[in-house]
């Protein structure tokens, strides 16, 4: 099974004709992804190495039944593609990878899907998604993965890959990969792919990496103890980060005393996840559960 | 991007909430001036991007304009946890009749938008949310629709603001919210939020946080910047496009992703040292990247070794040690350099950098190696 | 049962110090409605004849537990006074009788209830609902009304009254009576009455009065063929109105043929529906179906 | 409330769609000197409020502004459809090089916004709309969030407007689209909106209606109607707030409620007469009220009997008989009145009108009854 992708997955890139876009999509491809689609306004009828772009998503989805959207588009416009995406039948999973989208676009773009709509949006600003050895949709080195039984979501790209080099180093395969990118308004939260990896039979366990600020980590931390069965192993970046040069009171009142590291190492631990110290114990840890 | 007080009271102004009319003064001399064009009392208030201004006793009440010049150089150069003060805002005094705090910002658990207000503004604002949570009332905004006018209503009267001023204060409320979204801030705060003595209401203290990835939609809004006191290795940083912030310690940390430079920080503290600074160049970091990174810790006289740990995934492994090695080349580099490469093209990274053969530059296998290594070439904490 | 209100209904009045919307308000109360709130802006801690005035609607409806909303607020603000009671918990009902709301403002509210609420709105521009010896709601004429069991609905006002003078002169009963108002978005459309009737125990036979214009009656057809069992008494009123001085083209495209008292009469009567050509006749049509 | 050609205009030059320049003019005078402002070449168009202008030799084509003289002076005065031509828009002739279809309404039916695009413009679009359904495309807008630049766009590509000014056609279309909701319009039709010869989108003609209701939002709109030529008893009947429409028959009708109303033509109809109107006096009618309408009936001469039907509700039948009552007395009635009184009050008005003991006042007691005893007081057809 593995989440979010797999090789059912017909991939349509938002961006396809950028470099970034382009370049990304074809290491996709090129990895087993079933790439079917650019959609580029203006682009329509032409193709890149194959794959042919389209003006318009529902154009493109009418087309080729694609299921998925990678959104490669530069900020300014990013909000309204991933709104374009979701109010197309057929689609129910965007990764928005752009980085930059303005908060007060991404709080409206998040409400509007969610009031409007059942797909699912990953990010935006992350890394994307990979379910190794079926299908892989975002940036991430898919090199360093390995077909396996572990599940790994995170909020930061970099130590994302960090976790799964720990594990792939130790022979520990993974079922997917998911970074829900570090922005306040991600469009999945810890606690959506929690609930997706406790239902996936190919995962056996789970390795949520977190970091400071926000409070996703405390409500997986909720959720874990209600409905998890599977093994979590913790890792929590930012223990001595500077406290948060923030203006005013009002985060302050809002977050009370949740959001530092050490709140939620605690709020982890209670729920009786593994929480460890070095981003390299993740490996020993996951292996000291299965 | 924090603004000065008198910076956010000019968007106050802009949406239309009433706020006293002032003048900025950089000296004593100015302030005088400024006062007497204002006439009567004035209040001579410093500019700092930091609360507390007012305990610290940055803000004093002057007669007129001779005590206000006398205040103003007693304030200005004053240090306020860590912020000198280089310019004061000198604005008529007003007669208050009710002091309230309202904030408008992003609350990210419930995704939505949320104002607070109270009826105990001009205090210790997180003292009466601790000790008392009813007197600060939240309320839940939808960013689709934005805030309606029956919830300005509902939150003034919930939080008990002056019956007689409710309209008033409600349309304050649902301007101040009006710039919240379309200036595009993380954060408005008013506090407080006063009615004078004449029955209208006015902001007399304001801070707002930009979006600075909104600045596209603002081309005046990156301006602000011009009035601010920045550090200047911060500032050297961020013309680059790096995301640096300055720490005490003297291991210098570069690497890819807020998070992972988080967890070097962490690490790093850990085997018992301590960073001289946060340094992420982001995803996709070219040659160019890496020495302008290493060129802005040249600039740091605390730095005693640096620390680069880079996974490779948009970032290209291979491109990095390209950086290293240019810097090495035209930079004088005054510190050793532990590198770190994995994920995207490590192998080549790693054997450019072989390559370059510099007893500088020390590879280290894993995160944990590089910081040891760091540490002690720093010379311990 | 009856639909839409009963005795367990709690009423609450937007607009109850006014003239207009006390008048009313008492007039349900004579009738056995249960009014237990008012909200005014404003006018918070007042009273009106002992039913106490709140400033917000969710502090009216905490203190007592009102579950149905009468709003009588001028044209303005009346948008704004639905959207606060759709907001609140514990509201199932909006009744709004304001005419006069801005057709954006209508369609925006509509939308927005629809997407993130499950209360049901009668009107606006409507003369409200009446479930005869249960309780009753807006403006309508509660004299000309008998207990029974036959379910009103209409467009129109006053053809409502007169059609429930038709079933009360030959001593048919009504179940509820129901005007879902004549603007061009109506909170609650004939097929959201006819399936409330469809399942309400109480209610025998149905009584349907449309009129020109829009398809809501076509729509109606198409729901009574697929889903309602009972027996179905129509009148349309407008076979000799004039043609709408319409300006451009875009109305004749969308609505096609539809719209018109003939086309309206055609369709229902193509799915079993009684249609009668005099409101008069709607009383012997019903007691010859019943 | 719909608006000439030219005022359409007006309002979509407001929000940036560029339209031809042009001046009104009511003499053929007039027209030669806008012409001899505009220079070159220019069209003269009637301004009426109803369409098929075109096809009627409403719009013509001058080469100068004596020609202009010429074609305004053929086409001030003439009858399109039942309106009279008081004036002519004289605008700069424009160089066409595709003519597109766009508008916005309301789907009553989706009770969404509209929008409906084609490249067949400038032609008779119900007919293409009938014979070629996909060569108008429609696309369903969400006025909680309104319309977004993606969906313009797809409404350009599906419409196959011509790609190389896909963007600026979708900029009008997202600024013709603020019109429609920022101006609280009914509907907003452009036919043609045209790409130019130099590549750029105009809007060629304007069919807009106003949403009355919200005019309390827009105080300068209801000086639009200053240009209108109104039936001079529709405009009596709308000052006094009455829903009036001028039809072909004999028997005025005076009732509460559209529906009611409506169903009371139909009525008259069936039993072999025609109404010589349509006036709704609608809900919580005062006395003054009725004698108002009566008052409005008193002016058309072809009416020769008048039927009062009211079920009352939040209307009162004791204050429309007193209504009556008052406009006998008031009024030099010349026809007799049939009266129909049901509802709220029923028995105290009725007692009002047989205490008054006129014998222009004829009491039905149901709609039907009613409806013949007015047609055969008018005399049949």
């Amino acid at each position: 099974m593995a989440i979010f992708i797999d090789t059912s997955t017909r991939l349509l890139v938002q961006g396809l004709t950028g470099r970034e876009g382009g370049f990304h999509a074809f290491r996709n491809r090129d990895y087993g992804t079933n790439l079917v689609a650019g959609v580029t306004p203006g682009k329509g009828g032409t193709d890149v190495s194959g794959v042919p772009v389209f003006d318009t998503v529902s154009e493109a989805v009418a087309a080729t039944g694609a299921n998925t959207v990678m959104t490669f588009v530069p900020p300014p416009f990013a909000a309204d593609a991933v709104l374009e995406a979701a109010a197309s039948d057929g689609i129910d999973l965007i990764v928005c990878i752009t980085e930059g989208i303005p908060a007060q676009d991404e709080a409206r773009m998040f409400n509007y899907i969610k009031q409007t709509s059942d797909v699912a949006l990953l990010g935006p600003n992350c890394p994307g998604v990979i379910s190794p050895g079926k299908a892989s949709v975002g940036i991430m080195p898919h090199e360093i993965t390995l077909e396996g039984r572990v599940g790994v979501v995170s909020r930061s790209g970099t130590l994302t890959y960090q976790a799964v080099h720990e594990l792939t180093t130790r022979d520990i395969g993974q079922s997917t990969c998911v970074g829900i990118g570090g922005d306040p308004v991600p469009g999945t939260s810890f606690v959506d792919c929690l609930e997706r990896f406790q239902a996936d039979d190919e995962t056996e366990a789970i390795v949520l990496i977190g970091e400071i600020g926000g409070d996703a980590e405390e409500q997986a931390a909720v959720f874990i103890s209600e409905t998890v069965t599977k093994p979590v192993v913790a890792y929590i970046a930012g223990f001595t980060a500077p406290p948060g040069k923030k203006m005013g009171h009002a985060g302050a009142i809002i977050s009370g005393s949740s959001g530092t590291a050490i709140a939620k190492q605690e709020a982890l631990e209670a729920v009786g996840v593994t929480v460890v110290t070095y981003p390299t114990q993740i490996g020993e840890a996951v292996a000291a559960l299965l | 991007m924090d603004l000065f007080e008198y910076q956010g009271k000019s968007l106050f102004a802009r949406v239309g909430v009433p706020v006293p009319e002032g003048r900025i003064a950089t000296t004593p001399a100015e302030a005088r001036s400024a006062a007497q064009d204002l006439g009567g009392s004035v209040v001579v208030k410093a500019q700092v991007q930091v609360g507390g201004r007012g305990k610290a006793g940055g803000i004093k009440m002057a007669a007129d304009h001779h005590e206000a010049e006398a205040l103003a150089a007693e304030i200005l150069g004053m240090d306020i946890k860590g912020h000198t003060v280089n310019s004061v805002w000198v604005e008529q005094a007003t007669e208050i009749a009710a002091e309230w705090y309202l904030s408008f910002t992003l609350d990210r658990g419930a995704k939505r938008h949320m104002a607070m207000c109270s009826a105990r503004g001009g205090m210790d604002i997180e003292g009466v949310a601790a000790e008392d949570p009813d007197a600060v009332v939240r309320l839940h905004i939808d960013p689709v629709v934005g805030m309606a006018n029956w919830q300005a209503m509902e939150l003034v009267y919930r939080a008990k603001l002056d019956r007689g001023a409710a309209r008033k204060a409600a349309a304050a409320v649902r301007a101040l919210y009006g710039a919240f979204v379309e200036l595009d801030c993380d954060l408005v705060e008013v506090n407080p939020l006063i009615l004078t003595a004449d029955g209208d209401v006015m902001a007399l203290d304001s801070k707002v946080s930009l979006d600075t990835s909104a600045f596209f939609r603002h081309p005046d809004f990156p301006a602000f910047r011009e009035a601010f006191d920045e550090d200047p290795l911060e500032q050297m940083a961020r013309e680059r496009g790096l995301n640096f912030i300055k720490l005490e310690g003297s291991v210098g940390i570069i690497g890819n992703g807020a998070g992972l430079v988080m967890s070097t920080l962490d690490v790093v503290s850990l085997v018992g040292g301590a960073a001289s600074n946060f340094l992420d160049v982001g995803g996709g970091a070219g040659a160019d990247t890496i020495t302008n990174a290493l060129e802005v810790l040249t600039k740091d006289p605390t730095v005693r070794s640096v620390l680069i740990n880079i996974f490779g995934g948009i970032t290209r492994c291979d491109l990095v040690a390209q950086g290293i090695v240019e810097a090495l080349a035209g930079l004088d580099l005054p510190w050793p350099l532990v590198v770190r490469l994995d994920g995207t093209n490590a192998v080549e990274g790693r054997a450019i950098l072989a390559d370059a053969a510099s007893d500088k530059v020390i590879p280290a296998a894993t995160m944990l190696e590089a910081a040891e290594k760091a540490v002690e070439l720093a010379g311990g904490n």
